[in-house]
């Protein structure tokens, strides 16, 4: 069973049909990519997703629960976590802050007995340790541990921001252009990592990216929208020989 | 040893407001006292001894005004307390103050708690504002067949207390009390207030706001076409800029208060030579705050020579109560006695009359 | 006619504030600065057209005084802007609030300490002028007053909206860096601003100072009321500014007029509060989501 | 200087800048010749984007110098060096957010005062039609790409002598890159403008470039002709990926330690 | 520089990194503790003002330093702390239970008026408090009842444990009092930032999308934050009306809000010493210059106090050269001392040079 499923989902802005009429299904354990010309609407999906903004039409449904109108600070708690395309980190704090954070919907303390610093607060401390020293060796961000985000090069930023978001221990987690910015060593680095939560986190991805070289090495199915519109799916490979995918998208030289 | 007191200085301290919105009292009141304190410094002190006058800012604010009173009291060991101004303020001082003995002369709020407390610390200068408002009030109300009476106060002690005898008075002449409207000091419209009030048939509004509303509000009422409406302000209203406002804006208002206008007095000698002194000490003709300053000090000073060398808060308050005579300045006359440690008793009605305050009537209290 | 009458009050006293608001916003639409002194900035617009017009003073002609007070006004906010506030250029928002709550006590001490600390008022022709319109009666002050704000918010709404400086101002305040890279200079430009705020504060006072009576310490309250007003309009509208500001003047003198006293005065904060809650960006707001 | 080398639009010598304590560069040089592209690439926090804000006046170098048309400019704020015909695309976008996208491009044209910044405007339109149609949308509305088009197109409008570009391909799609590169060959060769280019996707940046310079960890490790840096050893490894690829994804990760540093 | 060797979680958890960290301020407490036998009346009075000061800084603190929402109105708050104090001890509830209730009566009120606040953000927000600060006035005179209206309360006399503890007859207790709150209070904030609580604060301040993003509920997390914030500003409230023992609608106006505005921002926001450092400088500042104009006048002859109101001026100033020259307030000079003085005699004096800054507009959150 599919663990996301989108139907016609749709939001206009104004007359900016952004999104218009997308479905698609996210099995468990794949990753999942969507790819398309600027504009298309893949951001706007993804902010659908985590309920950033309010669908016009159509419906979410995460792991069998319609999630079409969850508010959007409990989405983390069902199991899906996100990245954005321009970086949201918090930047007065350290990596390591950062990535606590990122464990907010495990914590079983009330604030009262974080005031009071009461067993169940120190033992929450002591296991979102546990679990983000675990992501900083994942993701070998033991150097920048203690480092600012403010000041902290691109790259590193990005990798930060999948940390924050591993972090709280997803089940589906949404990559918004996770290697715009990267060098070509470093989008191979960013292949391995999406194949480890693959494989060793059993995480399901669903990814947006422009770099072709990435999309190929780790998806396992590609949608290709425009204009808020399905245009193909299939495999990465099927996806970029689609004629129609090549004129919108991918330009002839790809 | 007194307290404040050696062999050659006497410290005098003061909690005033010197950069809020009551600065225009305390600013030249502050002025008068040191111009006073110089003469008699320079003329050798008291016995022998030098005036010292500490004055704190407080800005209006409470805070500060006890974080003052603590250091005049604890660190510079004052005297007495002069002119000190602001009722919470004082409210607040009073609990570091009278534990120490320090008594509180002439504060410069008419707020009646200023009285209330250990008879030998507390002191004021003129009649209350209660006093004048209500003696005004009822020569306006007797003289001029006034049936409707109405009143316009911020809502503070000394609001509250203008517009008390306001109440009082319209109950005991048999009038009517009709409408009252309440204001913030930083108001500057009063078109809506005054609708109401001339709705309400007011024909005399007490008015018990700071100066620059006053002037509004007179100004406002000209400008709404409601010529026939009499406004009577107290002591704290009774100040030469709300005469001298352009235009003849201000013609006819009248106030009730504890002393006279310097303007209509300059023919008396003492008065001329002190408002001459004041304007080339400050290059301004001299207010209310400068009187008020100026006559407590002239009391204070007194005072002090008359306890003698040996100086005690008894014999201070022994002096105090000895007290009697004319203040050529603000025209009244200052007279305490033992248990009657308020200073002077009439009440001057006056009236602006072609851009100066004219005396129209003088009310013994008592 | 006795609502009408209160109207006209209201809109009066309303567009004075809606001056000072103005002035906010001016500088707010260019830097996204809030400049905590404007009310200062307008008590001592009022004092300098005191010091230029009245007779015992420099005894200029009203409208000369009013443009001599103008532009000094506008000149010292400029020199204000140049060299201090421009020492903290980058920094946060929160450390020009602090500055300009600063820069207020400064000015409240030099206006006390050069004018003094009574009350004053200004000479103008047109002081306790009536024209009587059948059972109303409108003062001159308050119909001068309402044309000259009017035209000033015109003017300036036209400026920022429609000029090459005006919209590199609104530009500035969004991005300074991309600003400076579009060879704007940024800098500059906060202190022309700054003295436009300067010039419309001055005028404001001036017109304040017809009504009644000004001292050192008008400002501070004067000027929250007027960030109320420009709270309600929306920080950053212009025509908001003024919006707001009529709206606190009317409601001031409806809620005098028909409230019990006590509850009155707190009315125009009411008032906003209410439109902040309804609208938090105010009537015209103009700040919106992230886009992610 | 050989003879056919062109004269130099720019020059750095030994800058460095700071972030507070952290050293961003130290101490780089770089030519930039009259109507050539030249490009600089290195890896993340290199300081590639610390060495274009000093050059256009965003960032004052604590040492060294930047001369520009043969005018000492370092410590100069940036709407100088626009006015001297420099302009600078700044890395992530930078668009005004609240301004419609006309507003933002006619703002790119703020230091001209001639006629035809309409057909400027004309211009980038036909470059990037989308924004033709976005053209009253508040700019901050727009997809991360439709910035990255406008925050060209607005730097396009200035018409500038030198023009800075960095990172210009981020987050736009294949086509849209190739067009873009396209585009920056155009002016290069038509209206002679003189790029300074920053770019991660090397391979394309290499192959529009005359010229280019490796960048690490704030000091130059490499300068070549561009046709030379793409037949490196070193540039294929680390910047074109030589290596790696789809077939060893199944392989363990190892990193060959760079010959350089 | 030291350096930690950390070998478990708990090490990352501890209120103090090591022994001598913690040795240091056991000191400091010592001393504060021994302090009215080292001082005079007098200043024992300006230190227990700013002990309460501390309080209200570290009130404001958590809200504008660590949520990153501004408030320009928490005297308002501070009065409520006060008058309910005063209230609840006048219903004959004992001091001990009545500071505690007056905090979760103030924190409660606070929390409600959030809700529709916390919409706002920036300059919305600080006005809209600054709007509440001026509010107060009124409300306090209208609810007199609980307030007294225009005369104020007078603080019934506290009594703790059976001792009578009184601002002017027993001086070191109330001090001893104010410092015991004072300890309480800073060690529930240490606490609060060391927790999931604490770092959801920090998320909303940096970055509400992320926040959200990561389940954090913003709405609910500034509510909390006000709510805890206004609590312990009304504990200074309640302390400060026994500190002047009588209180009325004009013991809070809105130069207090000001001042404790002033305060955090000048101690340096985003650090709990910055809430201690604005407090002694708000609190002595007055005080300071009063006395060094005390000794121009003495001294030198130079008499100041022939311009009024310089004094506030010469804060003022003071206050603009601070933000001018040390942006992140005391804190952020007590670091830069520390660090070179850690570092010595390796340290630069350029370590410290600020480049060039940009802002960009925050009217998108
Ligand atoms: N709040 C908004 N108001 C108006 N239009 C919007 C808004 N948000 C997005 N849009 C429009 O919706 C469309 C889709 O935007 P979206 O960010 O989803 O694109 P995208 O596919 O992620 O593109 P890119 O690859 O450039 O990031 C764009 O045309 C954009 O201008
Ligand atoms: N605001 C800042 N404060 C402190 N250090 C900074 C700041 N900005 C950049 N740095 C540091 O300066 C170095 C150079 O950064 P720069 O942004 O110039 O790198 P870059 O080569 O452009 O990298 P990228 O490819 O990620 O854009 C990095 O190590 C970075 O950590
Ligand atoms: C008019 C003023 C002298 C009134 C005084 N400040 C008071 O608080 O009552
Ligand atoms: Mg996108
Ligand atoms: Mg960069």
């Amino acid at each position: 069973m599919s663990l996301l499923s989108v139907e016609n989902l749709a939001i206009h802005f104004g007359g900016v049909k952004a999104v218009d009429g997308i479905s698609f299904d996210v099995q468990a354990g794949e990753v999942f990519t969507i790819v398309g010309p600027n504009g298309a609407g893949k951001s706007t999906i993804f902010n659908l997703i985590s309920r950033f903004y309010q669908p016009t039409h159509g419906k979410i449904v995460f792991d069998g629960q319609d999630i079409t109108r969850t508010p959007a600070h409990n989405i983390a708690e069902l199991g899906i976590a996100r990245t954005f395309q321009n970086i949201e980190l918090f930047d007065h704090s350290t990596v390591l802050q950062n990535l606590l954070v990122g464990g907010h919907t495990k914590r079983r303390a009330s604030w009262i007995e974080d005031v009071l610093h009461l067993p169940r607060s120190r033992a929450n401390e002591r296991e979102a340790r546990h679990a983000v020293e675990e992501i900083i060796d994942f993701l070998d961000l033991a150097a920048y541990r203690d480092k600012m985000i403010a000041g902290l090069p691109y790259g590193v930023r990005k990798v930060v921001e999948i940390a924050r978001a591993l972090a709280s221990d997803p089940r589906l987690i949404l990559l918004d252009e996770p290697a715009s910015g990267l060098s070509v060593e470093e989008t191979a680095d960013m292949a391995f990592w999406i194949e480890d939560m693959k494989k060793d986190l059993g995480l399901t991805v669903l990814m947006v990216e422009h770099d072709m070289s990435l999309v190929s090495a780790v998806s396992d199915r590609v949608l290709a929208v425009v204009e808020g519109k399905p245009l193909a799916l299939g495999t990465s490979a099927e996806v970029q020989s689609d004629p129609r995918v090549i004129e919108a998208y991918l330009g002839t030289a790809a | 040893q007194t307290r404040g007191v050696t062999d050659d200085e006497i410290i005098i301290g003061a909690y005033q407001d010197l950069s809020g919105g009551f600065a225009a009292f305390s600013v030249p009141a502050v002025e008068a006292v040191n111009q006073l304190f110089e003469e008699v410094n320079a003329a050798g002190g008291i016995h022998g001894r030098q005036l010292r006058y500490i004055v704190e800012d407080h800005g209006y604010q409470v805070p500060r005004a006890a974080q003052a009173a603590n250091k005049l009291v604890n660190r510079d060991n004052v005297f007495a307390m002069l002119l000190s101004l602001g009722t919470p303020h004082n409210l607040a001082a009073f609990r570091v103050m009278d534990p120490n003995g320090v008594p509180s002369v002439f504060p410069l709020t008419a707020a009646r708690q200023m009285i209330e407390g250990p008879e030998e610390l507390r002191y004021t200068a003129t009649a209350s504002y209660y006093d004048g408002v209500r003696a005004a009030a009822g020569f306006l109300i007797e003289g001029q067949g006034i049936e409707t009476v109405c009143s316009m106060y911020i809502p503070s002690d000394f609001g509250e207390e203008i517009h008390e005898a306001t109440v009082d008075e319209a109950e005991a002449r048999g009038v009517n009390y009709a409408a009252e409207t309440t204001h913030r000091p930083d108001e500057s419209d009063f078109t809506g207030a005054l609708a109401r009030l001339r709705e309400a048939g007011c024909e005399l509004i007490t008015v018990a706001l700071t100066i620059r509303p006053t002037i509004t509000v007179v100004a406002t009422a000209k400008q709404m076409g409601w010529d026939d409406a009499r406004f009577l302000v107290s002591s704290a209203g009774f100040h030469t800029a709300i005469a001298k406002v352009p235009g003849g804006i201000t013609e006819g208002l009248y106030a009730g208060a504890g002393w006279q206008d310097l303007e209509a007095r300059m023919e008396t000698p003492e008065v001329a030579e002190w408002v001459a002194t004041m304007m080339d000490r400050t290059g301004e003709f001299p207010g209310t705050g400068a009187l008020l300053g100026q006559s407590a000090a002239h009391a204070l000073v007194n005072a002090l020579e008359i306890a003698g060398p040996d100086l005690t808060l008894e014999s201070f308050t022994a002096a105090m109560e000895t007290l009697d005579y004319d203040d050529p300045i603000a025209g009244n006359h200052m007279q305490m006695g033992p248990g009657d440690h308020e200073g002077a008793t009439e009440i001057f009605i006056s009236q602006i009359q072609d851009g100066g305050w004219v005396l129209v009537d003088t009310v013994e209290t008592d | 006619m006795d609502a009408l009458q209160l109207l006209i009050g209201g809109v009066a006293n309303g567009c004075i504030y809606g001056l000072v608001a103005l002035g906010f916003v001016l500088i707010y639409k260019a830097s996204e600065a809030v400049n905590f002194a404007q009310g200062d900035m307008l008590m001592l617009g009022a004092f300098l057209g005191i010091a230029f017009i009245n007779g015992d003073r420099a005894d200029l002609p009203f409208l000369l005084g009013l443009i001599a007070a103008s532009l000094c006004l506008g000149a010292l906010a400029y020199a204000l802007d140049r060299f201090v506030l421009r020492a903290i250029f980058g920094q946060p928002q929160f450390a020009m609030v602090i500055l300009t709550i600063a820069l207020g006590f400064i000015l409240r001490f030099a206006a006390g300490t050069f004018w003094g600390y009574d009350p004053v008022s200004l000479e103008t022709p047109f002081a306790g002028e009536i024209l009587r319109l059948g059972s109303l009666t409108l003062a001159v002050a308050d119909l001068i007053i309402i044309l000259a704000t009017g035209a000033l918010t015109f003017t300036l709404w036209l400026f920022f909206g429609r000029t090459r400086l005006g919209v590199a101002m609104q530009a500035s305040s969004q991005n300074q860096m991309a600003a400076y890279y579009m060879g704007i200079p940024v800098k500059r430009v906060n202190s022309i601003v700054w003295g436009l705020s300067g010039v419309v504060s001055a005028i404001a006072g001036v017109l304040f100072a017809a009504k009644g009576a000004v001292e050192p310490s008008v400002g501070l309250l004067f000027g929250i009321k007027a960030f109320a007003a420009a709270v309600i309009g929306g920080f950053g509208s212009l025509p908001g500014a003024l919006l707001g500001g009529l709206l606190i003047g009317v409601i001031e003198q409806v809620a005098a007029r028909y409230a019990p006293s006590g509850y009155s005065q707190i009315a125009p904060y009411a008032l906003m509060l209410l439109v902040l809650i309804l609208r938090p960006g105010g009537l015209f707001a103009q700040i919106a989501q992230k886009k992610v | 200087m050989t003879a056919q080398t062109p004269p130099n639009v720019m020059e750095v010598r030994n800058v460095e800048t700071f972030y507070g304590p952290i050293m961003a560069l130290r101490g780089v040089s770089i030519d930039v010749p009259q109507g050539k592209i030249v490009t600089i690439l290195g890896a993340n926090g290199a300081g590639k984007t610390t060495l274009m804000k000093t050059v256009s006046g965003a960032l004052d170098p604590e040492k060294g110098t930047v001369t520009f048309l043969g005018e000492r400019v370092e410590g100069s704020e940036p709407d100088q060096m626009v006015r001297r015909g420099l302009a600078h695309v700044p890395e992530g976008r930078e668009v005004f957010p609240f301004l419609s996208v006309e507003e933002n491009l006619k703002l790119g044209a703020y230091t001209r005062r001639d006629r035809e910044i309409g057909d400027d405007i004309e211009m980038c339109y036909q470059y990037f039609p989308i924004l033709k149609e976005r053209r009253a949308q508040q700019a901050g509305t727009l997809s991360g790409g439709q910035q990255q088009m406008l925050a060209i197109g607005r730097g396009l409008m200035a018409r500038p002598k030198l023009m800075l570009l960095d990172e210009p391909s981020l987050g736009l799609s294949p086509l849209l890159v190739q067009e873009i590169f396209g585009i920056i060959r155009r002016l290069n060769e038509e209206q002679g403008v003189t790029m300074l280019l920053v770019e991660q996707n090397a391979q394309i940046a290499l192959n529009t470039a005359d010229y280019g310079y490796v960048l690490e960890i704030g000091r130059i490790v490499m300068a070549n002709d561009a046709d030379k840096l793409l037949a490196s050893q070193d540039i294929q490894e680390f910047y074109l990926g030589g290596g790696h690829g789809a077939n060893q994804r199944d392989q363990k990760r190892w990193k060959r330690k760079k010959t350089w540093r | 520089m030291r350096i930690h060797f950390k070998r478990s979680y708990d090490e990352d958890i501890r209120l103090f990194e090591d022994w001598r960290r913690m040795a240091k301020y056991a000191v400091l407490l010592a001393v504060m503790i021994a302090l009215p036998a080292l001082v005079s009346a007098y200043f024992l009075g300006e230190v227990t003002l700013v002990l309460i000061y501390c309080i209200a800084g570290m009130g404001l603190m958590i809200l504008a330093g660590h949520t990153g929402q501004i408030s320009l109105g928490h005297a308002a708050f501070m009065a409520i702390g006060a008058f309910s104090n005063l209230w609840f001890m006048e219903q004959g509830m004992s001091f001990l239970l009545a500071l505690p209730l007056s905090a979760v009566f103030t924190g409660l009120v606070g929390a409600i008026i959030a809700l529709p606040i916390l919409r706002l953000s920036g300059i919305y927000l600080a006005i809209a408090t600054l709007a509440l600060s001026i509010i107060i006035e009124d409300i306090a005179i209208i609810a007199e009842p609980f307030t007294g209206g225009v005369g104020g309360v007078f603080a019934p006399p506290v009594d703790v444990l059976g001792t009578s503890v009184d601002r002017y007859g027993s001086p070191n207790l109330f001090y001893w009092m104010c410092l015991s709150v004072v300890v309480i209070v800073l060690l529930g904030y240490a606490n609060l930032l060391r927790s999931a609580t604490g770092r959801s604060f920090l998320a909303v301040r940096d970055s509400e999308v992320s926040a959200r993003a990561l389940g954090v509920n913003v709405t609910r997390t500034k509510a909390l934050a006000f709510g805890l914030s206004c609590a312990v500003t009304g504990i200074a409230g309640a302390l400060y009306a026994h500190f002047v023992q009588v209180v009325n609608y004009e013991s809070f106006l809105v130069l207090l809000s000001i001042n404790l505005v002033l305060l955090v921002v000048i101690g340096g926001l985003g650090s709990i010493h910055g809430a201690f450092f604005g407090a002694v400088v708000v609190g002595l500042m007055p005080q300071f210059i009063a006395i060094a104009r005390d000794f121009l006048q003495g001294s030198v002859g130079i008499d100041i106090s022939a311009y009024p109101g310089l004094d506030t001026t010469v804060f003022a100033v003071i206050i603009i050269a601070m933000v001018i020259y040390e942006p992140l307030g005391i804190y952020g000079f007590y670091m830069k001392i520390k660090t070179q003085w850690q570092l010595f005699p390796l340290a630069r004096r350029d370590m410290f040079r600020r480049s060039k800054s940009y802002l960009k507009t925050e009217r998108m959150r």
